[in-house]
């Protein structure tokens, strides 16, 4: 695989790393993760940078070490053979050297792709046949296992390199390797110069899965991570020194976040042993900074509040009535826009008495700022944590656009060329309007001034398609097309839509909704029925979701607050009135743990379909929001 | 089902075994060799003395004609003890885990063999009594991460549900790194997930550690899809012997079991 | 007959009456182990408490039989505050620990005893006769003799109600299973109740019996002590096990203090019968007629 | 919240050998020592030293060997007053007959022979169990208080079966006064308590609670039974022997069979089972409680001026004791410590409750 670029020395840009007073800020968001690191190396040598819950104990690692480590691994996986353009899988669970991988990785000029810990072997295929990758980095036995039964459908998968085998020694003839066989002879002291990206480099690629449930890689350049990580820094106001905590499978998005987020702040990033144990370890934790999935609020939610009706009444009531305040406190501010005097004096009361002791008990005591991705958390989840003193913002993490350059299916070519302005890529445009590209030579996210970008991979030859998300000009700085938005419409419009939400929320057959423009000035909702309730109301009490979403009476019922909240907007005086013209729901039921929206679901439903032109949700979903990447909204 | 079958050399040869309690024969005449390496199943109606004879091999009953014998034990295992030193570990269909200590301590008395400091230097709890611990508690964290304990490290395992617990007595039969499991009923009670999970862990387990296995298990299934080689118990005597297919052929276990259970 | 084969007939009997003696003790224990799987330590406070409110009754002018009845009606009442106090609330722990409930059972009933009757020695007197037979040449003690002939009365009356009444089935079923018992709609409680009532009865009559012969004192309750041999010697669960274990001790202490307790100092009758029983035991765990429980795997 | 889990990582192994674990709890501790050295015997009066304090710490110290063969080996034993006869009676011989060997050692040798004697008469353990075993036991106190009774040797062939012990001094110092005897016993015990942790945290330990939870699952662990009994029954019986020592040398001052009867027996026992079973910590709590009691009992008809006499007193005395006994082992079977623990827990978790 002959790489694109020749490394360069790196001496030129050392003097850039330096000029810096606050941390971070300094770094320019296009540089690459491992060079961050090394400047957060030089700098803080001494301070712990990551911690980690092996075999129960906590160890931890400062800047330095881990800076040494990584160089040492890059040198290791030189040894094994991992070029420039080489592509590395890595999957694993809560341990801070699969990251480690992936900066060396970078540091190689090659690209990881970080893959869910919990994958299947046929996955696993799945992912090897859009990136023939020929290592393959194990976080522990089971990735092991998973690579080991898929090695038949990946023919050029060479190494597994396994962290931690456990009590395992079978080596499966020699593809299995452990880091102290890699490190072996001299691997470790092999010092290899790193590689120099440019900022619209790919720097990582994430194995998610696409609103259809089909495993797509998507892929981030150095720019989008950087900047994504300094967003989401900004947002949690993060210092350095912080505590993170990041306990899920490495490709989830969140997770990546937060730690090229802590590397930016340099910030600590802790692990916790595994699942299981994940809420009594955030206990011991005490991050400063959480971002993590709703199901894992929820879980928390649940444990806490378990407690508390279990514990003596006093506090239970002291709970409910601190609910209520909260509530009620909400409103007040909601009306006047501000908090009202009474509420701010018992608010901190309760903070004293109640609260503080609370959040130390369950874990959250040092807590700054909490954020939940894969969605919005639940208004009265939102709400109960809040009487917690914790206050959860939500923030659009949606890992397809968080980031992404592009993301690749591999259909035929379709006719039509468009001019080639990269020499090497031919593009064509099929009749969808996508546009389609092949490059004779093996390429990643090659970007073409006309906003195009060609498959993560092409073999010589071979095709792939690519989405039109906005323009690049050779100097490689992105240019995004504009969205449309609610936080940028005019507050009236914001105010009478949230108005309907709450409207539409408070009723017993819909458990929360939102809104995208129908494109006629008019709103689509989409809305996430409350299944039981349904059921209630279906005249055969028995039927699934999907039955249910057919009947005349449940769409007539749902119709009919429709109207209600309609009718309610345009009695509504202050500012102007928004209609919803059509709503939309989904093909499968959202459970508790989910209970949030995507905003593709509804398409997918022939109902709907008719209710709402396809077209229309277009330009409210997909290519738009690809476009406008990557930005955190907190919601 | 599972084809390769391991052709090592003979673990336990037990021969011409019988056992009577008072008028009840338990056992008559029944001969089994079991190869090093192999996952070696023991099948029957309820009664027909499976556990009988796992108890004959580890030594909990001593046959009353016949002998049992554990190739390479520096003795003859006449006692259960000494079968524990040469290298022999056994899980028992209702669990017989210290239910008042935590898992840690569960698994640590599986490396109790292991364990050579005296007590005066126990009672100093200094230098070498020190060490030890730590040594073998390390050691036993492998184990806990290897089965996926880590939740209930520290839990008294009497309140653990049955699963974990199951999981736990196998746990201890490993820390004691021996040569030979014996698991009786590892999966009775468990619902399939957990007897897949089960399943998976003797496995890798038989694979990758070679540790040899022989277990008496209910569900079929598991034990055609786990085991290399299969005994058929009735009424105490061995009615077929071999491969997975083989027996599942063999018409009078057909008659005898098969018929019988399913 | 030569005189020290004589004197070591004498010896022999009285030791075997004195061991009857002990198997009265016994046969209570033995019941409440059968039915409650209690072993109850309380036995001798039992005794001692019955005899005290025997003596304390009869102390107020009371006929010696009308007391005897209301002794046996408290007994009764105790044998319903046992089972409403402890054996309800004590079901699936550890016999070890039943046993130490006894232990403070026996406590509570030793300080109740005397706290209402005084710890002073009373003397009790119901017409038992003193004095001495004379046998060919050899002295048998007419108190004894007929303490043994109580025993015997005793145990006919127990095994005619084990045997021949509902409530004794219903009795043994809960002695053999109790989870069966309760299946077959037998109530386990009551159960409880009459076996320690009829313990209770067990308990006056021995405390009757030893007060005659060593006066109503706190002392008594050491007969529970001397019994345990005995009981262990016996096995748990058998009646005729506590008597051939009571015949086996009683000769056995006296033959030895007669014999050697001279040469070693004396009063050895406080130990050699709980060697006896441990030789025993380590022959028989389960003792005479015990039933060996079988190591469960 | 009154105890801080934030940021608390254990780092190594041997944090977990920590006899105490939380930092708050260590300050506890700190302070009760520092307590029991520096303020008690001066705040204490000479009365309350020689009848409360000293006991306690004695007692405490055959509580102890009680509790690591009855807690932790599971095995019952109704003759530890014997044992600690056994102790005292050898330790007098040695100090009476070979005067110039330090006491310490003296107290030493005592506890070993207590320990062989121990081992003897743990043997019946082998095949019996519960019970059984605690009648054997039984055995020991009677033909122990029988012979220390009978045979005069033991005690020197004087007139009376009581004899006054030899004074003794440690490290130079003449134990005579309440206050040194309060220090002497004090060191013994903190010493004698630190072993014992120490045995019930390592492998020894774990084989006793091995043998008393599943004597089958531990013979497959290959521990031989014979072993864990007989060492259980040896440590204990060594504990017991050198509390009798104390007892005798530091207490009494004086030497009597009468002073180890069987109710000394029980009275250890009650303890353990007051104070909790299988906890170094349940022993102390248990010998402050069973001591204490009485003499509450014999202070409040005073205070409350109630015409109480002894006779009636020591009646209530034990009827108390017996309902203690009853509702400890039906309502807590592990005893104050447990509730103990309890309250420590509620004070982890609050305001939450423990979440069982």
């Amino acid at each position: 695989m002959k790489p694109i670029r020749q490394p360069v020395s790196i001496a030129a840009e050392l003097p850039a790393l330096h000029r810096r007073d606050i941390p971070g800020v300094g770094i320019s968001a296009g540089v690459p993760l491992w060079q961050v690191l090394r400047a957060n190396a030089m700098e803080w040598s001494g301070s712990t940078a990551y911690r980690a819950k092996l075999r129960g104990l906590w160890k931890s690692w400062t800047w330095a070490e881990v800076e040494r480590e990584v160089v040492s691994i890059q040198g290791m996986l030189a040894q094994a053979g991992v070029r420039s353009g080489t592509m590395v899988a890595i999957a694993g669970e809560t341990d801070p050297r699969l990251y480690w991988y992936a900066l060396a990785i970078q540091r190689a000029g090659a690209l990881p792709i970080l893959v869910s810990s919990r994958i299947d072997s046929s996955e696993f295929a799945g992912v090897y046949a859009k990136a023939e990758f020929a290592f393959f980095v194990a976080g522990s036995e089971a990735q092991v296992d998973v690579a080991v039964n898929a090695r038949s459908r990946c023919p050029e998968l060479r190494l597994v390199i396994a962290l931690d085998r456990g009590l395992e020694v079978d080596d499966y003839g020699g593809l299995v390797v452990t880091e102290q066989d890699l490190r072996g002879v001299d691997g470790a002291r092999t010092r290899v110069e790193p590689w120099i990206a440019l900022q619209t480099d790919p720097a990582v690629a994430i194995s998610t899965y696409d609103e259809a449930g089909e495993n797509i890689l998507v892929v981030c350049s150095h720019a989008s991570v950087g900047k994504a990580a300094k967003e989401f820094a900004s947002l949690a106001s993060m210092k350095a020194n912080d505590e993170l905590v990041s306990f899920l499978p490495i490709s989830w998005f969140g997770d990546f976040l937060q730690f090229s987020a802590a590397l930016f702040e340099r910030a600590l990033l802790s692990s916790v042993e595994n699942s299981a144990t994940a809420v009594g370890d955030l206990q011991v934790l005490a991050p400063d900074v959480m971002l993590a999935p709703v199901s894992f609020y929820r879980k928390m939610l649940s444990r806490i509040e378990v407690n508390i009706h279990h514990s003596s009444r006093i506090i239970l009531w002291i709970y409910i009535w601190s609910n209520s305040l909260a509530a009620r406190a909400s409103a007040h501010s909601a009306k006047f826009g501000r908090a009202g005097f009474v509420h701010v004096i018992t608010a901190q009361l309760l903070d004293i008495i109640f609260r503080a002791p609370l959040r130390n008990v369950i874990g959250f005591s040092k807590l700054r700022s909490a954020f939940c991705a894969e969605g919005i958390l639940p208004p009265d989840l939102a709400a109960r944590f809040k009487s917690l003193g914790i206050d959860i913002s939500p923030i659009d993490l949606d890992p397809r656009y968080g980031g992404v350059l592009g993301s690749v299916a591999c259909p035929t070519p379709q006719s039509d060329p468009v001019d080639v302005v990269i020499e090497g890529v031919e593009l064509i445009r099929n009749s969808a309007g996508q546009a389609l590209c092949r490059s004779d030579f093996p390429a990643i996210g090659i970007v073409e001034s006309g906003g195009m970008i060609v498959p993560l991979k092409t073999n010589a030859g071979g095709w792939g398609r690519a989405s039109i998300f906005g323009k690049i000009d050779k100097t490689g700085t992105l240019e995004f097309l504009e969205d449309i938005d609610l936080e940028e419409l005019e507050d009236q419009t914001a105010a009478s839509l949230r108005a309907h939400a709450t409207r539409l929320n408070s009723e017993l057959l819909i458990r929360n909704s939102i809104f995208r423009p129908d494109g006629k000035g008019d709103w689509v909702a989409v809305i996430n029925p409350d299944v039981d309730a349904l059921r209630a109301i279906s005249p055969n009490s028995g039927s699934r979701y999907h039955e249910l979403i057919e009947q005349e009476e449940v769409i007539a019922a749902l119709a009919g607050i429709i109207r209600k909240s309609n009718l309610a907007s345009q009695k509504d005086a202050a500012g102007i009135s928004t209609q919803i013209s059509s709503f939309a729901w989904f093909a499968k039921p959202l459970s508790a743990e989910e209970g949030t929206l995507t905003r593709h679901g509804g398409l997918q439903h022939k109902q709907i379909q008719s209710l709402v032109p396809t077209s229309v949700m277009e330009t409210g979903s997909v290519n738009v929001r690809m476009a406008q990447m990557p930005r955190l909204r907190v919601a | 089902m599972r084809n390769i079958s391991p052709t090592g050399a003979d673990t336990i040869i037990v021969d011409d075994v019988s056992l009577r309690f008072g008028g009840v024969m338990a056992l008559t005449g029944v001969s089994v060799k079991v190869r090093e390496g192999e996952i070696f199943a023991i099948i029957g109606p309820n009664g027909a003395g499976k556990t009988s004879l796992l108890n004959c091999i580890n030594g909990f009953y001593r046959p009353t004609s016949g002998s049992v014998a554990l190739v390479g034990a520096d003795k003859p295992s006449i006692s259960v003890s000494s079968a524990a030193r040469s290298g022999l570990a056994r899980t028992f269909q209702n669990l017989a885990l210290f239910r008042g200590l935590s898992t840690v301590e569960n698994l640590l008395l599986g490396r109790n063999l292991k364990m050579k400091t005296n007590l005066l230097q126990v009672a100093m709890f200094v230098g070498a009594a020190r060490r030890e611990e730590i040594e073998h508690r390390a050691a036993v964290e492998e184990i806990v991460h290897f089965l996926q304990l880590q939740a209930v490290r520290d839990e008294p395992v009497g309140q653990l549900p049955y699963g974990i617990q199951k999981r736990i007595e196998f746990g201890r039969a490993l820390a004691s790194e021996p040569r030979v499991i014996l698991l009786d009923e590892p999966m009775a009670g468990m619902n399939q997930h957990e007897k897949a999970e089960m399943s998976g862990f003797i496995r890798s387990v038989n694979d990758k550690m070679k540790v040899t296995f022989v277990l008496i298990e209910h569900d079929i299934g598991v034990v055609m899809g786990l085991s290399d080689r299969i005994a058929v118990l009735d009424h105490g005597e061995k009615i077929a012997e071999g491969t997975p297919s083989e027996v599942s052929a063999n018409p009078s276990v057909i008659s005898a079991y098969l018929g019988v259970e399913h | 007959m030569s005189l020290d084969l004589q004197f070591f007939f004498e010896v022999l009997i009285s030791g075997l009456l004195t061991g009857v003696l002990y198997s009265l003790v016994a046969i209570g224990f033995v019941l409440i182990y059968k039915a409650s799987g209690v072993f109850n330590f309380a036995q001798g406070a039992m005794v001692l408490f019955a005899a005290m409110t025997l003596v304390g009754i009869s102390d107020l002018g009371v006929n010696i039989a009308v007391s005897a009845l209301l002794t046996i009606v408290v007994m009764v009442v105790l044998a319903y505050c046992v089972e409403f106090f402890i054996l309800r609330r004590i079901v699936n722990q550890s016999q070890i620990s039943l046993f130490m409930v006894t232990i403070g059972l026996s406590y509570i009933l030793l300080g109740l005893g005397q706290l209402v009757w005084g710890a002073e020695v009373h003397s009790l007197d119901v017409g038992l006769p003193v004095g001495q037979f004379v046998v060919g040449d050899m002295f048998i003690n007419q108190f004894d003799l007929s303490v043994a002939a109580i025993c015997g009365l005793i145990v006919l009356a127990l095994a005619y109600f084990f045997q021949r009444t509902r409530v004794g089935l219903s009795l043994r079923a809960v002695a053999d299973d109790h989870q069966a018992a309760i299946s077959i709609g037998v109530s386990i409680r009551n159960v409880w109740i009459i076996v320690w009532s009829v313990a209770g009865v067990v308990c006056l009559v021995t405390g009757t019996v030893w007060g005659a012969k060593l006066g109503v004192q706190p002392a008594l309750n050491l007969v529970a002590l001397k019994a345990m041999p005995v009981i262990v010697l016996g096995g748990l669960t058998s009646i005729p096990g506590a008597i051939v274990g009571g015949l086996i001790i009683g000769p056995a202490r006296k033959l030895f203090e007669v014999y050697f307790g001279s040469i070693i100092g004396g009063a050895t009758e406080s130990w050699v019968p709980y060697v006896v029983a441990i030789a025993f035991l380590l022959v028989r765990p389960a003792g005479l007629f015990g039933t060996q429980e079988l190591r469960r795997i | 919240m009154f105890y801080r889990a934030a940021r608390r990582l254990p780092t190594s192994y041997s944090s977990q050998f920590l006899i105490i674990k939380r930092p708050e709890d260590r300050i506890l501790a700190a302070l009760a020592v520092g307590v029991a050295i520096f303020l008690l015997p001066h705040i204490a009066s000479t009365y309350a030293l020689s009848t409360l304090l000293v006991p306690f710490l004695i007692f405490s110290i055959s509580a102890i060997g009680l509790n690591l063969l009855m807690g932790y080996a599971g095995q019952a034993s109704l003759g530890s007053g014997a044992f600690m006869a056994v102790g005292a009676y050898a330790s007098y011989k040695l100090a009476t007959n070979v005067p110039h060997i330090p006491i310490v050692l003296d107290f030493f040798i005592g506890g070993v022979a207590a320990a062989a004697v121990g081992i003897v008469f743990g043997l019946p353990s082998l095949r019996m169990r519960a019970f059984y075993l605690a009648i054997a036991t039984l055995a020991v106190q009677f033909f122990i208080e029988w012979l220390f009774s009978k045979v005069s040797w033991f005690w020197n062939d004087h007139a009376s079966g009581v004899v006054s012990t030899p004074a003794f001094s440690f490290l130079g110092v003449p134990i005579d006064t309440p206050i040194k005897g309060y220090y002497f016993s004090l060191a013994v015990v903190a010493l004698m308590t630190l072993l014992a942790v120490n045995l019930t945290r390592s492998h020894i330990g774990r084989q006793w609670m091995a043998v008393r939870d599943n004597e089958t699952a531990a013979q497959l662990m290959g521990i031989s039974i014979t072993k864990a009994k007989l060492s259980a029954f040896a440590i204990s019986s060594f504990y017991c022997g050198v509390a009798g020592s104390l007892w005798a040398f530091v207490f009494l001052k004086s030497l009597g069979i009468t002073s180890y009867s069987i109710d000394t027996s029980f009275k250890i026992m009650f303890m353990i089972i007051i104070g909790g079973i299988g906890t170094i910590m349940g022993s102390f709590i248990g010998a402050a409680f069973v001591l204490i009691v009485p003499i509450l009992l014999n202070m409040i008809p005073a205070t409350m001026s109630l015409p109480l006499s002894t006779g009636v007193l020591a009646c209530l005395e034990q009827i108390i004791f017996g309902v203690f006994i009853v509702y400890f082992v039906i309502v807590e079977p592990q005893g104050i410590v447990r509730s103990v623990r309890n309250l420590h827990q509620k004070l982890v978790a609050w305001p939450l409750t423990v979440n069982r």
